[in-house]
């Protein structure tokens, strides 16, 4: 598939080796040029060793997905080399320590190595520096600038900053690294632009990760309580949460269970407080009891799950969409809830900002659907976002008596029109108040007259349809009127927007149909626009086509394709389109 | 204030239901009385309910009460507290729900040293399933459940507190409202967790552990020389029980020194729910990437 | 609604007072004088007083279902009275104690009172014989004998065989508290035959609950291990196999908490013996992680969810249909499932039979839907049903190296074209492996290569289609081809059939579509049925319309109208009759 | 009999892949000695693992390997026994696993006194998930969950089996093999529950409790007078950790005579995985009603 102006990095070895630090430095050069960057992550569930892979796409347009390709790959072990050899690029450049892979490389490209080789001795010139192999990785990005042609200002730059805390002799090491590791590259090598891609006037741009926009989404939201229990990959949330509590005054407790996390959670949004839990698909498994308590008591609650490949235990480390439907239904009875599945690094910011809002609004539980892949990609993050755009919205809240107005007794689940009866929190001057998990009168009394039940049950049931002014409809991207719709929810976002452009290569006037609030549907701005679609295929990250299976019960809406994918990793643009061309054109 | 609409039918618990002459009363009173003397204003004190006979205590009082789960009482009363610390958190539940069913929440909670009471409303039986044997159930209990009699030794729960080295232990009784009484005032003002560890006559369900049985066995530990000031001291206290014939209650351990949850929270963050978070700037969040 | 020939007896009064074994006695004579008997209960969720009910219906035809009318109302305190006055059918029959009813009765009907009176001593009369309240209930009915013109010998009979192991002074006790129960009626009332039914020609039966039925037939299928948390309506059934495991070798282990309970199960299904769980909604909250364990392990499981009013704590003693959806998906990720929902005391003893064949068979994990209706409803139990009609299947066994011929290495999750893979137990001679909740290779290890993961997520699924042929087709009750259809799943199953005949009478040609085995679903087989349907209307005993919700997804099938009852009671006959009537005709 | 058919890619985790020098390759060699000294057919033994980097080591001897959940290899190690009392049943488990998310099922196996070997990898930390807290690390421990420090109290396994009345509780270092070995093989043939509490060090994440920690820390006590048959003594043994200077090692209290599980039902009930169920006969139970 045609290449637009952009290309991809790949830094592959070994957990341990520090290919993460790398892709960082390399994502901060691009981006300090003016380069627009997305940064992937692919590892096994082990700690050491196992094969590990970062990639960095750079490109002088926005791009915000992943894609199949690698144009540089720096190999840090021999292995790597045997695992990518098929998967670089003809015309690609194969960049590695000339003392570590013992195979015979070729400079040029030839049939059986249609890419480029560049050695560098990366740890013979770090020994040579501290005898340590400490500076072996400031070596090879140092030759992968001289392979792209990218002059050393910036990274030297970089690494000033970044080294000078710790101190000026780490940094000056780092400088002759960088500079020895160029020059030999220069003197062995003659130059290969295969990119003229060294500077882009990019809109300015945060780089930042789905863990890092759901939890400064959480902090602008006022989340003041978290507690969770250690779970891939939704642990880089609570991380941040915690490490920029005393700033924002909050406090982050890890649990001994999800039970203990998700109902110190609920007890602490009962008392107040802006409450947030998280897990992966294991742990909120764990969690599924105390999400009915929530409903039965309308304690607002927010819970991240961060879903990976199942099922159990599965694939810890790989990206899944397949918790969807067991979110939708967790817990015994019925209650109503919110299911949100936002797709990219503004959505997950403001999506946890608009969850505290329904929580509090509705007095419900919220459920916001993120993955592996979203979680740990760094992705463009505009810089003109109005971080301020959502503002809180607690509800009603009652914090006294006077507030009563007159001295009726509160009740707690006062039955009203739209099911949303006034919220009083425990401390309130003057007000006393009962309520539980039993079935309960407007006082919160267990009670089971089955005349009451029936009205409690429909005011619960009733805030579903109380809320759907707050549920907008589905976006659209590209033409309104397109060929064919790509219908994706949460991560396959951009990976379906991408394909727009490729398809439209071949004449395919294709657009995106995302939905990122899942439950409850707002049916009635939503069929028309389902209605109006020509050809469509619906693009999922799990085995049984979950979301398809809820158009088809609440829309009767069945896409004319299905493209499913579980095997552990995202969609590419180029794999989507693929299918679309060469099964339905 | 007026009173409550009448919304009472033959179906709401507006108020206790548990069978005639249950241990549960006992308890019942003994908290209300409790907390009456120490004047604590009734809308800053809640109440979190187990699920169990137990456990329904916390929608009997005029006190804040929220019925919560079996076995996740505990939990939930820490984020009660820990969200507002003004709040007076005490925890209703059973030897069922706070030693089966949760006993992780119990032990945990001891070592964080959450400043919340317990108050274990211990019949050695499952009352509200109707009579299966507990975790305290003694050897050889017979119901539905271990129809040949349990061969399970018992939890202790002072020990077990002790051994995660809780900071507030003791014990009492159900059929002795007046000590009871002195004991949950001195676990409510203790700062930090505090367990009151109750043997509760269970009059349907358990034949074995009866008022008789109890008052036979229980004695006072401050009519003896027994000061509650060394950890390991407590233990071998509280492993008088074992034996069967000899409950010691009172507080059997005490330790102000250190340092609760609260504690440790309140000097890096402001109380929670105090905080105002309409204004919340986060740009440097994304800055320091 | 016209009567046929058949009345309910309802005994009203607090827990404690013994109406559940009054209610034994009465069932018990009426099948001894060859009548038949439905017997079903009412009571809260706690543990002494409240208000409880047990109703017996008696009638010389067979019935399966509870109906909505009193025809003779034994009250034992006066608060029953105050809450059953209005539902006393005309020219019913009240029966209370003098005494303890202050408020005047009189002895025949009047506008205020549309039945009879007879009020005898009950308590009085006991106390005269042994100074106790002791043999008032058996008072009381004898009183009933009166008023149904029932002779004693048969109550006699049965108050002698079963108090003589007690006592012969008890049993004596017994048979003067009936006999002058019975004078002081004759004295001082006149005699009332509403009913003239007081003999008939039953075919002969078992009067059993639901709980029976379903631990009967899991001893019948050879289950060795139960391990359960106790929960109500569940609990019964652990009862039932604690009660009889020295008989029948099993071991029943009340576990710490549900968790326990379902990892003991699978861990005692992995090492080879059949293995039961069981809870309620609440406790199957936390069974749903270790359900998704014996998915990617393949370890057969049975779990049996007995259904309450939700959602959480809700309403304990009452029944719902609430869970299907929740069961359905419960788990992260993806993993073949059966669901399973019987609707009388038959199909729990055979379907719980099944659900151990199918769980062996398919090496997946089985969710018997039962609900507090079914658990606690004595129903009719044909005696010419064939106990031993279900045969034991276990499946591929491998029992050592020597049966896998040859010396190959044991594969546990060997690559088949059905998906199952042959399966050996630990313990097999010459035979070790590995098998675990991480994605896995053949051989069991730990492996997250994408192309194996493809295979072995498609592996395990390809059961789902495997196990078709054993999935029947919906059973149709009534006409073939009816103006409408009922449809009816699990516990709703007896109350729609019925209705068939009150429809009749109003020359409404209706039958009954009833689904037991709820997924997967035999789409062929079951597609044709459905579209064949006129018109229609579901029965769910919950809020939302799960089951049709499910209709809708997998049949686009919409039923025209839906009857949803949630208010802790199950159906009656009459009124899903009524709403038909009134509604659709 | 023939190798394995070559599944092997850079994907599959066929064999330890531990980090070098982590502590968990002593417990492996150690593991795979005792068995061996055993002389126990591999058919017979039965791994249950947790999940964890310690859990792992299920995966990769040539006995049999159940990979469980986070937390819960014990229950189903349980069921293992009971359904196959010829099985070896051994938990191979983490600090995390078995103290923080499965600690109710820890203690209630150890009053069950079921027949299961419990080898506890306590490493102070969660490895596998890269380095939080744990229930056991020392106060004050920092990590990404806990970066003021933690200011809980660890957990004192040995302490919290003997509260439970565990009948064979044995603390080990994975940096003794031959000691580790030994104590492993008594828990082994032990005849109930039976912990071993291994001080494992985390070389990637734990930086505090290292080889060097605890080499100059652990000692053995049957080098000094100490007997193993007193459980109160034992306890008072087990606390001395808590001082962080001296740990015991070795077995601290065994007894022999407390039926365990497996007595307590084999005279009741066949051996459930040997019992035919072909023709079982239940008419009697419609019968009997
Ligand atoms: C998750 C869950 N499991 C089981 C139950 C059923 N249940 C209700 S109360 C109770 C036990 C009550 O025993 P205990 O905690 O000792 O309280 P008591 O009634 O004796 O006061 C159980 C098992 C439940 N409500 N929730
Ligand atoms: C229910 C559940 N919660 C959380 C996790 C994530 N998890 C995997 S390993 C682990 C902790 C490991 O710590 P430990 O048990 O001490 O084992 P170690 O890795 O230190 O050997 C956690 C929290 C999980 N797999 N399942
Ligand atoms: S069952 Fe026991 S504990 Fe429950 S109320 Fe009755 S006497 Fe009290
Ligand atoms: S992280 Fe720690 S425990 Fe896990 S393998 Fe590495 S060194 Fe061992
Ligand atoms: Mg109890
Ligand atoms: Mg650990």
């Amino acid at each position: 598939m045609k290449l637009k102006n952009e290309f991809v990095i790949a830094i592959a070895g070994k957990a341990g080796q520090g290919i993460l630090s790398m892709g960082d430095f390399i994502q901060h050069i691009a981006q300090n040029v003016g380069l627009y960057s997305f940064v992937w992550v692919d590892y096994p569930s082990l700690i050491k060793g196992g094969h590990n892979v970062v990639f960095i796409r750079i490109s002088d347009t926005p791009i915000y997905a992943p894609v199949e390709q690698i144009n540089y790959l720096i190999a840090l072990d021999a292995e790597s080399l045997e695992i990518h050899w098929d998967e670089i690029f003809k015309k690609g450049v194969l960049i590695y320590d000339k003392d570590i892979v013992k195979k015979e490389i070729s400079q040029k490209p030839n049939k059986t190595q249609p890419f480029f080789g560049v050695g560098v001795p990366f740890n013979a010139i770090s020994r040579g520096i501290n005898k340590s192999t400490r500076y072996a990785n400031t070596v090879a990005i140092a030759t992968l600038h001289y392979v792209l042609g990218w002059e050393l200002a910036t990274y030297a730059k970089i690494l000033e900053k970044k080294f000078k805390k710790k101190s000026q002799q780490i940094v000056d090491d780092n400088i002759s690294a960088m500079k020895q590791g160029y020059e030999y590259a220069e003197e062995n090598y003659d130059s290969i632009f295969t990119h003229q891609l060294n500077k882009g006037q990019a809109e300015p741009y945060y780089s930042i990760d789905g863990s890092q926009a759901l939890a400064f989404g959480a902090i602008k939201a006022g989340v003041k309580f978290t507690a969770a229990y250690p779970m891939t990959p939704a642990t880089p949330i609570f991380d941040h949460l915690a490490a920029h509590s005393d700033k924002y005054g909050i406090i982050a407790k890890q649990a001994e269970d999800e039970i203990s996390a998700i109902c110190m959670t609920v007890g602490a949004s009962y008392a107040g407080a802006r409450a947030l839990t998280m897990s992966s698909g294991g742990g909120f498994s764990l969690m599924v009891e105390a999400l009915g308590l929530a409903g039965i008591t309308e304690t607002p609650l927010v819970v991240v799950n961060a879903m990976r490949g199942g099922p159990s235990t599965g694939l810890p480390t790989k990206t899944e969409q397949s918790d969807l439907r067991f979110v939708l239904h967790a817990s015994q009875g019925e209650f109503p809830r919110v299911v949100l599945a936002p797709g990219d690094s503004v959505e997950l910011y403001q999506l946890i900002q608009e969850s505290f809002n329904l929580a509090d609004l509705y007095q419900l539980p919220v459920i916001v659907l993120t993955d592996k892949y979203l979680a740990t990609s760094q992705m463009i993050f505009p810089k003109d976002t109005d971080l301020d755009a959502i503002s809180v919205d607690r509800g009603i809240l009652i914090n006294s008596q006077k507030e009563l107005g007159g001295d009726e007794k509160y009740a707690r689940y006062l039955f009203t029109k739209d099911g949303v009866s006034p919220r009083a929190l425990p401390g309130s001057n003057g007000i006393t108040f009962h309520s539980g998990s039993d079935e309960h009168n407007e006082y919160g009394e267990i009670c089971e007259d089955p005349h009451n039940r029936v009205k409690m049950m429909d005011k619960r049931m009733r805030k579903e349809k109380t809320m759907l002014p707050s549920i907008p409809k589905p976006k659209i991207y590209g033409h309104t009127n397109a060929d064919i719709t790509l219908i994706s929810w949460g991560s396959t976002k951009w990976a379906a927007i991408e394909a727009i452009e490729l398809l439209a290569n071949h004449n395919i006037l294709a657009n995106v149909m995302h939905f990122n609030y899942i439950y409850p549907f707002n049916i009635a701005k939503t069929q028309p626009l389902l209605d109006k679609i020509k050809r469509s295929i619906i693009i999922e990250n799990n085995a049984t086509g979950q979301f398809a299976g809820l158009l088809k019960q609440y829309f009767n809406f069945e896409p004319e394709h299905s493209l499913l994918k579980y095997d552990g990793h995202p969609f590419y643009p180029d794999e989507i389109a693929k299918i679309i061309l060469n099964q339905m054109f | 204030m007026k009173p409550k609409k009448d919304l009472s039918s033959h179906y709401t618990q507006s108020t206790p239901n548990w069978c005639p002459g249950c241990g549960n009363y006992g308890i019942w009173v003994s908290l209300k009385n409790a907390l009456q003397e120490l004047k604590l204003p009734a809308h800053k004190v809640v109440l979190v309910g187990d699920i169990g006979c137990s456990g329904k205590l916390a929608y009997w009082t005029d006190y804040n009460g929220f019925g919560s789960l079996h076995g996740r009482s505990i939990p939930i009363a820490e984020g009660v507290k820990i969200a507002n610390s003004d709040l007076t958190v005490i925890v209703v539940g059973g030897d069922g729900g706070l030693l089966g069913e949760g006993l992780q929440h119990f032990l945990h909670a001891c070592r964080r040293n959450v400043n919340i009471a317990v108050v274990l409303h211990n019949n050695q039986v499952y009352g509200l399933t109707t009579g299966q044997t507990s975790p305290t159930s003694d050897p050889g209990y017979q119901s539905s459940t271990t129809p040949e009699g349990s061969y399970e030794t018992p939890l202790n729960p002072s020990l077990l507190a002790l051994t995660a080295q809780a900071t507030f232990v003791s014990a009492s009784f159900a059929g002795n409202t007046p000590h009871l009484t002195q004991t949950i005032k001195s676990a409510i003002l203790h700062p930090g967790f505090a367990l009151v560890d109750i043997y509760q006559p269970c009059v349907t369900y358990n034949y074995i552990n009866t008022y008789e049985y109890y008052s036979k066995r229980v004695y006072d530990i401050t009519t003896t020389p027994y000061k509650p000031d060394n950890r390991f001291r407590a233990m071998k206290k509280s492993m008088e029980i074992e034996g069967g014939e000899k409950f010691p209650i009172g507080i059997l351990y005490q330790d102000e020194s250190r340092p609760s949850l609260q504690d440790n929270i309140q000097n890096r963050v402001a109380p929670l729910v105090k905080q105002s978070i309409n204004n919340i700037t986060v740009k440097s969040l994304f800055e320091q990437d």
